[in-house]
């Protein structure tokens, strides 16, 4: 699709600082605040972890698709993988207390609904899960210190 | 992820250079961890320095640190913590858990003052 | 397709960052030689900045498509625009002395078919120009310093 | 791509910084070089230090600017050139056109011997 920067890779860990270098490299392009740019690139590591990890079950058979685009005001990330899904509506009603030492795991949605402004799951039929991602874009306000 | 261990004042100050995303991470760390416990040491800083980002996995890792050295009757404390990985400890609130540093002799002497 | 790499982008040059940033990412989990990867990675910036430029004409509507696979012992990459090609095959026959400094331009396609081991054209019908490039892959030698 | 431009013994140093690859920064280039040459210098030595990579547009560039210098009576030298750049430099035999050096103050003195 036009517009839209495309990175599709198998289910290896290994790729996800190929992820991070994309995603900070479109990002570059928003001239947004430091803070939000690190919210979008965490965000984007914990959709593609699970879908390398839930999804795909880390067989490289399976590719993972991640899609950035700029729509109006808001910046999209939309990542799919090739497996069932899982009940995200349930998930959802009962995300794990982040704090609770006791959990090792079970962060990951929590981190990405708070550091997005939407998140979405959607079962694409013959295809597997795909995870929406948006953030809105305010311009970087004067005097904030670009990092680069 | 590699990790060096070293020794400062009696802590135990572990490198960390590259990722912290799990996989087979979380197993090189659990047996650094019970090494450490092993030799009767139980003060920990883990020095993030050389860590260009982690995930909510490798957070798991600290914690499964943290709780370890706990249960042992030390702790575990951050150094260098980069503003991306603040941000995590922030959203997840984990900051009112980890002490974080950004000096190696104040982390060090931290485990000192008591 | 699985167990490829594929990126796609709008053709406009500031994105050769991004994809020489993720051409050195697969390459480096291929353990080959320094210099070899050298000349996978500037043959592929050749093929992507005539994609942008000739292909697509620096319409940032168009999407340059860049897909990176290994098949045996070769490394494989493809690099598809929109556009309508060119007579490549007048072209190989003719390519012009390098050396002339009289030429600003016209190195690409030489440097292209001298760093890698074939150089492939072909029009997708209903698509634009795909262009195929191929290295054979010996392994790492002993004592070859390893640059990350 | 920027260019910043300092004087060391007479010779013009030009400091690039960032991926030298056609586009704005030919028109960038050929400002700067018919500067150098209207303020009546010739002797130029481009850095490459900072410069990530090169394309063959970006190669484009370095010839035009030689061209220019050597058309002026002058000479266009080139200084840290990275492997990935003398792999082009190699490949298109243009290292038989572009004098090369690793050392600033031997750039310089070239220019000075004859
Ligand atoms: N892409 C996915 N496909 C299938 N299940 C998923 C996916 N993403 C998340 N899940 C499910 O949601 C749970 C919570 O995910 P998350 O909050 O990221 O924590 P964690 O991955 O550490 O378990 C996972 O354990 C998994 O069961
Ligand atoms: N993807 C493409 N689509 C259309 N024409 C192309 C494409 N790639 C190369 N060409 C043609 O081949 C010529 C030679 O290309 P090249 O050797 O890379 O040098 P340069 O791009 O500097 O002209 C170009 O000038 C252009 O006419």
């Amino acid at each position: 699709m036009a517009g839209t920067v495309v990175l599709e890779f198998p289910s290896d860990y290994k790729f996800l600082n190929t992820v991070d270098l994309v995603c900070n490299e479109v990002i570059q392009n928003l001239c947004i605040k430091h803070e939000i740019a690190n919210e979008i690139a965490i965000s984007v590591i914990e959709a593609v972890t699970n879908a390398i990890e839930h999804g795909n079950h880390e067989c490289c058979d399976q590719n993972v698709r991640v899609l950035f685009q700029c729509k109006d005001d808001r910046f999209c990330v939309e990542v799919e993988d090739c497996g069932k899904g899982f009940d995200y509506q349930c998930f959802l009603q009962n995300i794990p207390d982040p704090t609770n030492v006791g959990h090792l795991r079970g962060r990951g949605i929590f981190i990405m609904k708070n550091m997005m402004d939407s998140l979405d799951f959607e079962m694409v039929p013959g295809h597997g899960m795909k995870v929406k991602l948006e953030k809105k874009l305010k311009p970087k306000a004067d005097g904030d210190v670009q990092k680069d | 992820m590699r990790i060096e261990s070293r020794e400062k004042n009696g802590v135990v100050i572990l490198d960390l250079q590259g990722k912290l995303m799990g996989g087979p991470d979380a197993e090189t760390f659990k047996n650094t961890f019970h090494q450490i416990l092993e030799q009767g040491r139980k003060r920990v800083v883990v020095n993030l320095h050389g860590v260009d980002w982690i995930n909510s996995t490798g957070m798991g890792i600290l914690i499964s640190g943290y709780t370890t050295m706990r249960r042992g009757g030390g702790d575990l404390r951050l150094l260098h913590v980069s503003d991306r990985i603040q941000s995590i400890l922030y959203v997840t609130k984990l900051n009112l858990i980890f002490k974080c540093f950004d000096n190696e002799d104040e982390a060090v002497a931290s485990f000192l003052d008591g």
